[in-house]
């Protein structure tokens, strides 16, 4: 994928053409007007320009006529700023590299230091060399199938699956220190009463509200299971009283001396 | 190109169920194939799937194919959501209906502090740690919470007297007010006033 | 149940590569089969696919299932949205990421000779292709930037090893030509990756 890059054809030395019509352009540089703006874009930048002036013209990467090469790039910066585009500095930069190279090149090398002194333009051939090979890697990779493209992720439906949630567990001691922390802030700020004594008063509570859910009322004596025995019994009515003195339950006597009975203060449920 | 594998094809890239006009524009005009052998080839399409996990169903919106409903208790595997560890607030919260219950949530946030957030009760109860036992009987009706049987076995115990007891807070009084204020009066009003949060609750 | 029926199932429902550990976790403890079980019925899955216009596949994060690269002319037609053609820049920016991860920036633009724009690092990341998997300790502490699983998943690879070898050596123009015609033929067989589910790797 050359890209836009023109038909091949001999160059012609385009610093002849500065500042001459567009129309009159050599054919290969040639660029009409609507493309202007493209043409920067078509060249990945300056080492890329080069790869297409070199390869376009069949000369050898690796011993390039850096004289001609320079005159024909500088060409096409010069074309550029004719045409009031603007040019990245890496252009210019390349530029001046190239003459500093062909500068080098013209100077008289003394025979002995020939064979130790590299090539002044050994240094860009890498470089070339180097984008080059990724160059062509992009364009391969770009040729890979891909997703989306070439490619599509075969699915199918799976609506009626129900989707099941894994709890996080909760270990005891950070219950406890959840807890701690609360009472600590308490302590703080006011003044609270929380005591673990009542604890399985509370939990008696709970499952005597749970048991009016059902009942409308109950028979006092129901609330304490003989099994229990006596704790249970005190643990029962400890929770029967202060369900009453929270105002959960009423007790009810329907005439002296007759059956307790135990309702819900207001009709419960566990909606 | 066969008209069967290329409907097969766009059908399983779809991931959505495709209707016969969205098929047959999958061709181009001079290779549109006629509805009916549209539907033939996906009659014959459904046969060859037939002993496979997977079904070409037509669904109201057109046809595609469908994981059998007998590979749920696998597949669901893949979709298992594990939200992430329970906040402080929800700790709290939980410890405050364990060791207060029955509470309303006017009574958790005025231990708390702070709001409960609905996300936090909602979380507890589906969890199945926390019911709602009653609602108290004050403008609002809030509801009482109290933890269930569920609580217990997570946290291994039998009762909730077996919740570690916390060494560091002293015993109140409370107790011997319980005692007190029940003998004089069993309907003797709470100290606690009714909350105003309860009322929103 | 079947164990092949049941990956081919999941593999379909699960719309996105599933690696060999999330197959085995689709069965509870007590059923799980043994990795070299799956693989085998993962290779029979492949087969049985071999005349449809599917094929099991195995990808940087797992197997999943696709449609042949045959069939994208019809299947395109689905999509309204055009797939994203990449400019040379952008190409050119990840394959250096590519082949010389973990690479700066700055080692980018050296390569390519001009600044590369924060545009295309930001599409390569937005897209996960890309990712900074640490910093240069050099003044600056530039960003480190490698590709991602998700990137071999696009490109249909399995590791960054399947890539395309980088060219040794500047290629005649001539040279890439015929090679890039033998890349493109979907049906060149040195193109065909090697059947995903007997890769033992």
């Amino acid at each position: 994928m050359t890209g836009a890059a023109p038909a091949p054809e001999v160059l012609e030395p385009v610093a002849r053409v500065k500042g001459a019509p567009v129309g009159q352009l050599p054919e290969d540089l040639y660029i009409p007007p609507d493309a202007l703006e493209i043409f920067l874009e078509t060249f990945e930048g300056p080492l890329d320009l080069l790869l297409y002036l070199i390869r376009k013209q069949n000369f050898d990467i690796l011993d390039i006529p850096i004289a001609e090469i320079s005159r024909q790039y500088i060409g096409y910066i010069e074309m550029m700023d004719s045409l009031r585009m603007e040019l990245a500095a890496e252009y210019l930069l390349m530029a001046a590299i190239l003459a500093e190279i062909k500068s080098r090149m013209l100077l008289p090398r003394p025979k002995e230091t020939e064979a130790e002194e590299e090539d002044p333009r050994a240094e860009l051939v890498r470089r070339l060399q180097e984008y080059e090979r990724f160059k062509a890697a992009a364009e391969r990779l770009d040729r890979l199938p891909r997703l989306e493209r070439d490619l599509f992720e075969a699915g199918a439906g799976s609506d009626d699956i129900p989707v099941p949630k894994v709890y996080p567990s909760i270990a005891m001691k950070d219950l406890l220190s959840a807890f701690q922390d609360v009472l600590k802030r308490l302590n703080h700020t006011r003044h609270h009463h929380i005591c673990r004594e009542s604890l399985s008063v509370r939990e008696r509570m709970s499952m005597i509200l749970e048991r009016l859910a059902g009942n409308a009322t109950l028979a006092f004596e129901t609330l304490f299971p003989l099994h229990e025995g006596r704790p249970g019994a005190v643990v029962s009515l400890l929770a029967v009283l202060e369900l009453g003195k929270e105002r959960l339950i009423e007790i009810i006597q329907d005439e002296p001396l007759g059956a307790l009975r135990v309702r819900a203060v207001a009709a419960t449920g566990g909606d | 190109m066969d008209l069967k594998a290329i409907l097969e094809a766009a059908l399983f890239a779809a991931q959505r169920p495709l209707s016969l006009a969205e098929l047959e524009a999958l061709f181009g005009e001079d290779e549109r194939p006629a509805t009916e052998e549209i539907r033939l080839a996906l009659a014959t399409l459904a046969d060859e799937y037939a002993a496979r996990p997977l079904e070409l169903r037509k669904v109201a919106s057109g046809y595609r194919f469908q994981v059998r409903a007998a590979y749920a208790p696998w597949i669901s595997r893949l979709f298992e959501e594990r939200p992430g560890r329970y906040s402080r607030a929800l700790l709290e919260t939980l410890a405050i209906i364990a060791y207060r219950q029955p509470v309303t949530r006017g009574q958790i946030e005025e231990i708390r502090g702070v709001a409960v957030s609905s996300g936090i009760i909602r979380t507890l109860t589906e969890r199945e740690w926390v019911t709602v036992v009653g609602h108290r009987d004050v403008p609002g009706r809030p509801a009482l919470f109290a933890t269930t049987p569920q609580f217990l076995d997570h946290f291994n115990l039998e009762s909730l007297a077996d919740l570690p007891a916390l060494p560091e807070f002293a015993v109140s009084p409370e107790l011997e007010d319980v005692l007190a204020a029940a003998q004089t009066d069993p309907t003797h009003p709470s100290e606690e006033p009714p909350d105003p949060a309860d009322a929103g609750a």
